[in-house]
């Protein structure tokens, strides 16, 4: 074992590593990687958030998309130029037409409209259980779509609000996502963590020990949609446009994905499976690309990367059903521990 | 542990090889068009998979075959075209990649792409920040090059341009004064169709002229209620605009002529399809009129041209007239590069600004004072006797 | 609203509730033996309709013979794609099988795509199909007839067969306890390869309906009825057959009528109201109208 | 005629059965005692292929049953009567015995052994096209007994067959068990009810935490200090 302060600075240490080697990203990548890299960040923040409510607390939602298609339109609705917003949304009400804020604070009341709905929707909802809960979370997530397609003053319903200003930027998008990951390492380091996670392994034994079922799980409920809502925030400042077709069963089932992929409780099976699942179908484009060998050319087979990806995911599925890293979580003993085996294996 | 390291490094190891699959194939055409290669690449970006597929695969289509025959005519300015194109998965984040890659990574001269606005104003900003001229070949928001910027170009006309033409149509031609809507709440272009309608329609015959304006959602299949509801009008319409996608313009007119209601029919390009006649049926015979872009049974001498071509790469009839637009798209930009006499971006968006009746098969494209959404005449067509049949050419 | 309209919006909601309803046997009975969700229920049904366009379309075969092959040909569709992704993930999550259902989701409607494009297919019955007849000011044709028809037909077969056949009881020991039902003799991969066949053929039926109201199909035609398909039996109760039955119906009918007699300006937020619906029931009867308590074990 | 060879079993990381061996004659009636959580219905889990074992073997009349998929052990004579009762609830009684008999094709001794197992249990008559889920406890048990013995087991593997009901009921329980035993089968009866279980065994093994701790004869189990503390309240 390790002491806890030499864990910190390790930590401390990976941190400020990240950071130099996002920063020199940044002066030698092309817009194209850092955008990627971006979308890493990003997706990483969704999962591990999501992670929170369906690893951890046993919650399954599908509704991540709609708590981002919240926080994403919140927060354009706020941060919209004055200029434009009189142009693209002159039947907004005043007091909402003349109000034109910064980022951060858009960010944030997108976060917490986010999290406001999911106390909403949470507090009947989240005394269903397993598959029920999940059918029902879909439901918001259509129902959300349909208000926002419907809402034409506020969102200019299918058309969508665009010319966003594109504020995301590697900074704001990885240290949100390290804010997200310590957060929720926190949540699930504390009390409510343990309880959280005796709900999900046996919640009749949990709620006879006299755990709050429905408290413990509307908290990880709604600080889940606050990230998400945040997350889908940065992601709309990035892709510069929002519609209702942006936050749709896609969206949520390939955040689930990544979920499931990477290990559903673990904050490291998280960052893995979002990392893994944002850049392999981008590396797998390059598949799509047509082949001339020998004169023969072999048409791009668009599709193929989809295609590969889910048989790949049916595999991982089948060979790693808990997902890649399962629910073990990273920490500075594993490579402690590795020392340890090698210098065993040299005394033998 | 050990099996998971394993697992992980066999993964990484794949993505690696794919990665390194992928820039070998692509060293082999030279690098970039403007550096003085031989080769000048243009992007494409059409949604290929998913729900937009239907409208972008002729598209994409008519694009390459568009740069097959430049390259065997000799190419541009010596140079053959070489299209990179890209699936954008009918995802907003998937495009905006794919436009980035394109700019960034392959540095392409210009990039076509979309026939929806959700995509092409997703994808055009970037196009826009690097200076590399974004043409859409079917998304027909008027607004957007407009919120876009000066790199943005369309090649379609806009909404306005064919709701206008339908309007007046149903005006002018059908001697309209009361008119019912039909819409679609589901999609943009349905939406600004009815709206585009409705502005100049009421402008023409007052405030009062519609009468109702009833919605539906892509995908429904029984538009009864509807059908009610405009059979209980005190008044009758004189026309109906209909504002759908292809996918429902077939149901709706056969389930009014079904129901008795002939009352003449009016459209814009979503109801451009072969589905119109194949699932209207006798309904679609009766008095339906729209507005699009060209009149693939027509017997013009470049529309011939390109159904043949069409017909003999790909053993089928263009699908729609999103395979003509993707088709003249690229003509557009191999024309504005032999003019600019250069694979600049830049000069190419220039070049692109100055077109002047470039003949295309959907109708001759000006951009004229510097906006970038064409001038370019709008055909009404007609449902007879099983096909579609020009019955004017207007140029607004 | 008169009467009339009432009527001719049910027997609208009926013909509609019928397709819905097969599609929701499926996942129900699937649901009921494997606790699985099965996400890739509706691109079934977009195979099996495909398979109806290449068979009877073609006018070479009478029209039964090529429902039958349809039916069949997706049953085989739907036991193969049991046996390579579902059996090995037999004692794995709910939420693997999950994932594993929508991965299988998203390769059927790609690979149609790359087989059979993605242009939408003219999907016409005979003529005789599309004939109206009027009843009491109430129209209809005869392929909403045809709809209903086969769909009752084929539920009470099923029921039949569920309630009267050996390898019916041995699904339904199945659907109640797995474990129990091994310790009986009964092979659990045989009996889950048949409620695969019959979801998948009675999905197939419904492709085949429903591009035959709608007169087109695509290779992304299943996903929506496979969602609508899916609430409709939790409404019902998942698990219960004549609560899939129910669910449909109810869902067709809802659907309907909310489109027939709510105000113009509220008919877009239609989708809403079928979800709120369902969270309303899911909250005053988790378990579904006809459902029965799960039983937990502990 | 069963044995079971240095078994161990593991649900994740928590081993459940440790080196356990134990075997049942022909004609025996063999009780496995334990407390709650010692691994008495891991045991029979194992030997009814419901659960894979890590380690060992199990071995019935020669076969290994660690090959033999759960299915297939009807057909070598092996009747599993499950803890909790299990029946089938939303079936008929009829329905629910039939099953016991899913693989057997001799339909005119199927429909005789019905009868048998009627006169046996009378109660269950009357209920027979009653959904089983409506039975009481004590019947239920009677229905999943039934159930077990219509497949003509050579071997019957009961779990905790009195569990939760009353004493009544539960001697008539055991004294059916003690029948089976007499009409030749070969019992393996696990139980928490120790004294009811000894007075009609032939042996009884003693599970603790995984592992075998004694083995002996009621007489020798019963006058045993340890065990009377541990299970008998002595």
């Amino acid at each position: 074992m390790m002491n806890l302060q030499k864990k910190k600075l390790y930590t401390l240490l990976a941190l400020v590593a990240l950071f130099v080697i996002l920063f020199i990203c940044n002066m030698l990548l092309s817009p194209y990687h850092m955008r990627i890299i971006n979308l890493v960040g990003i997706n990483i923040a969704l999962v591990v958030s999501l992670n929170l409510t369906n690893g951890f607390c046993g919650v399954f939602s599908l509704g991540h998309a709609g708590f981002m298609a919240v926080g994403a339109y919140v927060a354009a609705i706020l941060s919209l130029p004055l200029v434009k917003k009189a142009i693209i949304l002159p039947e907004l009400p005043k007091w909402l037409g003349s109000v034109e804020l910064s980022f951060l604070p858009s960010l944030i009341i997108g976060g917490l409209v986010a999290a406001i709905c999911a106390l909403i929707i949470g507090y009947p909802v989240l005394r269903l259980r397993g598959h029920y809960l999940a059918v029902a979370t879909l439901g918001f997530l259509v129902v959300i779509q349909v208000v926002i397609t419907q809402l034409q003053d506020f969102t200019r319903g299918a058309r969508g609000i665009n010319g966003l200003t594109q504020y995301t930027n590697t900074w704001w998008v990885w240290i949100f996502t390290c804010i997200t990951i310590y957060v929720v390492w926190r949540i699930i380091n504390s009390a409510y963590g343990r309880g959280m996670m005796a709900i999900r392994e046996d919640d009749l034994a949990a709620e006879a020990m006299g755990v709050n079922l429905t408290k413990y799980r509307l908290l990880a409920f709604c600080v889940g949609a606050f990230f998400a809502g945040i997350g889908g925030a940065l992601w709309a400042h990035l892709i510069t446009v929002v519609t209702p077709l942006s936050f749709s069963y896609d969206r949520t089932f390939s955040l689930v994905v990544m979920s499931v992929i990477g290990g559903m409780s673990s904050i490291t099976g998280g960052v893995v499976g979002a990392s893994l699942m944002t850049l392999v179908p981008e590396l797998l484009r390059n598949l799509e690309v047509g082949i001339t060998v020998g004169g023969i050319s072999i048409p791009p087979l668009y599709g193929i990367s989809q295609i590969v990806l889910s048989v790949v995911l049916i595999i991982v599925i089948i060979v790693r059903p808990k997902g890649i890293v399962g629910s073990r979580e990273f920490s500075w003993n594993l490579f402690k521990k590795k020392k340890w085996n090698t210098m065993n294996q040299m005394e033998n | 542990m050990k099996k998971l390291l394993v697992l992980l490094f066999s993964l990484v190891l794949g993505i690696a090889l794919t990665g390194c699959g992928g820039s070998q194939e692509k060293e082999q055409p030279k690098q970039a068009g403007e550096s003085g290669g031989d080769v000048i690449k243009i992007g494409a970006i059409y949604n290929v998979t998913g729900a937009q597929a239907s409208l972008d695969g002729p598209s994409l289509n008519g694009f390459k075959l568009a740069a097959k025959e430049i390259n065997a005519a000799g190419g541009v300015n010596g140079k053959k075209i070489e299209v990179v194109s890209i699936d954008g998965k009918t995802d907003q984040t998937s495009s905006t990649n794919a436009a980035s890659k394109l700019v960034d990574v392959e540095k392409v001269s210009a990039i076509a792409g979309f026939s929806d606005s959700n995509y092409a104003l997703a994808a055009g900003p970037i196009a826009q920040t690097a200076g590399v001229p974004f043409i859409t070949s079917g998304a027909t928001l008027p607004s957007m090059p407009e919120q876009v910027g000066d790199f943005f170009f369309m090649a379609a006309f806009g909404d306005d341009a064919q709701a206008y033409a339908a309007a007046d149509y149903a005006v002018d031609a059908l001697q309209a004064k009361k008119a019912y809507v039909l819409k679609d709440t589901a999609m943009d272009f349905t939406m600004n169709l009815a709206a585009f309608f409705e502005e100049r329609f009421k402008s023409k015959n007052g405030d009062s002229a519609i009468l109702l304006e009833d919605t539906f959602k892509t995908g429904d299949q029984d538009f009864s209620a509807q059908i009610t509801r405009l059979k209980a009008l005190k008044e009758k319409p004189d026309v109906l605009f209909i504002s759908s996608g292809p996918s429902d313009c077939g149901p709706i007119v056969k389930q009014l002529r079904d129901a008795g209601v002939n009352i003449p029919v009016v459209s814009g390009d979503g109801f451009d399809t072969p589905l119109l006649i194949e699932l209207g049926g006798k309904g679609a015979e009766v008095d339906t009129y729209f507005a699009t872009h060209t009149c693939l049974n027509s017997d013009g001498e470049k529309v011939k041209k390109f159904v043949d071509d069409y017909k003999a790469e790909y053993n089928k009839e263009p699908e729609n007239a999103f395979a003509a637009l993707g088709y003249d798209t690229m003509h557009l930009i191999a024309d504005a590069i032999k003019r600019a006499d250069s694979a600049d971006p830049k000069a190419i968006r220039e070049a692109l600004l100055q077109t002047n009746n470039f003949a295309a098969v959907t109708g001759s494209i000006t951009y004229a004072d510097g906006k970038r959404v064409p001038k370019k005449s709008v055909s009404i067509l007609k449902v007879q006797d099983g096909k579609f049949s020009l019955i004017k050419e207007v140029t607004p | 609203m008169d009467s009339t309209y009432l009527l001719q919006q049910i027997v609208n909601g009926i013909g509609l509730g019928s397709i819905y309803a097969l599609v929701a046997i499926g996942f129900s009975i699937t649901y009921s033996i494997l606790r699985l969700i099965n996400f890739a229920h509706g691109d079934i049904l977009m195979i099996g309709s495909y398979c109806a366009l290449f068979i009877f379309l073609s006018g070479k075969v009478p029209l039964v013979v090529g429902l039958l092959l349809a039916m069949g040909f997706a049953a085989l569709i739907g036991m193969l794609v049991e046996r390579i992704a579902y059996r090995p993930l037999r004692t794995a999550s709910e939420e693997s099988m999950l994932i594993t259902s929508i991965a299988l989701s998203i390769l059927i409607e790609n690979l149609g795509i790359l087989t059979v494009s993605a242009q939408p297919r003219k999907f016409v019955f005979p003529e005789v199909f599309a004939k109206n007849h009027e009843l009491a000011g109430v129209t209809f044709n005869n392929m909403t007839i045809l709809t209903v028809g086969v769909a009752v037909l084929l539920m009470i077969l099923l029921t039949f067969f569920v309630k009267n056949t050996r390898l019916g009881t041995a699904m339904r020991a199945c659907s109640e306890n797995i474990g129990v039902a091994r310790l009986m003799g009964i092979d659990i991969n045989i009996v889950v390869a048949i409620a695969f066949a019959i979801g998948s053929a009675l999905a197939a039926v419904a492709g085949i309906m429903l591009g035959g109201q709608y007169g087109r199909i695509d290779p992304l035609m299943g996903f929506i009825p496979g969602l609508k398909a899916f609430v409709a039996a939790v409404i019902g109760g998942i698990g219960s057959i004549p609560g899939a039955v129910l669910g449909g119906y109810l869902l067709g009918l809802f659907e309907i009528l909310l489109v027939g007699f709510l105000p113009i300006e509220y008919t877009g937020y239609r989708d809403a109201f079928v979800f709120i619906l369902l969270i309303l029931v899911l909250l005053l009867r988790p378990n579904g109208i006809l459902g029965s308590a799960e039983g937990r074990k502990v | 005629m069963l044995e079971l060879n240095n078994v161990n079993l593991y649900y994740g990381r928590i081993q459940a059965l440790k080196n356990v061996s134990l075997s049942v004659r022909e004609g025996e009636l063999v009780a496995l005692l334990g407390a709650n959580g010692a691994g008495k219905t891991s045991t029979l889990r194992a030997i009814s292929c419901m659960h894979p074992i890590k380690e060992g073997s199990i071995h019935f009349s020669g076969t290994d049953l660690t090959k033999v998929p759960a299915h297939r052990l009807v057909d070598l004579g092996i009747a599993h009567c499950p803890e909790g009762r299990q029946v089938f609830g939303r079936l008929s009684v009829k329905e629910n015995l039939e099953l016991g008999a899913f693989r057997r094709k001799d339909k005119e001794e199927v429909k005789r052994d019905l009868e048998w197992i009627y006169s046996t249990f009378p109660r269950l008559v009357e209920r027979r096209s009653q959904s089983a889920g409506t039975l009481s406890g004590g019947e239920q048990q009677m229905l999943a007994i039934g159930r077990a013995l219509m497949s003509r087991p050579k071997l019957v593997l009961f779990d905790e067959p009195s569990l939760g009901l009353a004493p009544l009921i539960v001697e008539q329980i055991f004294d059916v068990i003690k029948k089976i035993k007499e009409q030749g089968r070969t019992v393996l009866l696990v139980e928490q009810n120790a004294f009811q279980a000894l007075g009609i065994a032939d042996r009884a093994y003693v599970l603790e935490t995984g592992t075998i701790k004694l083995e002996g004869t009621p007489e020798q189990l019963l006058s045993n200090e340890e065990v009377k503390r541990a299970y008998l309240g002595g």
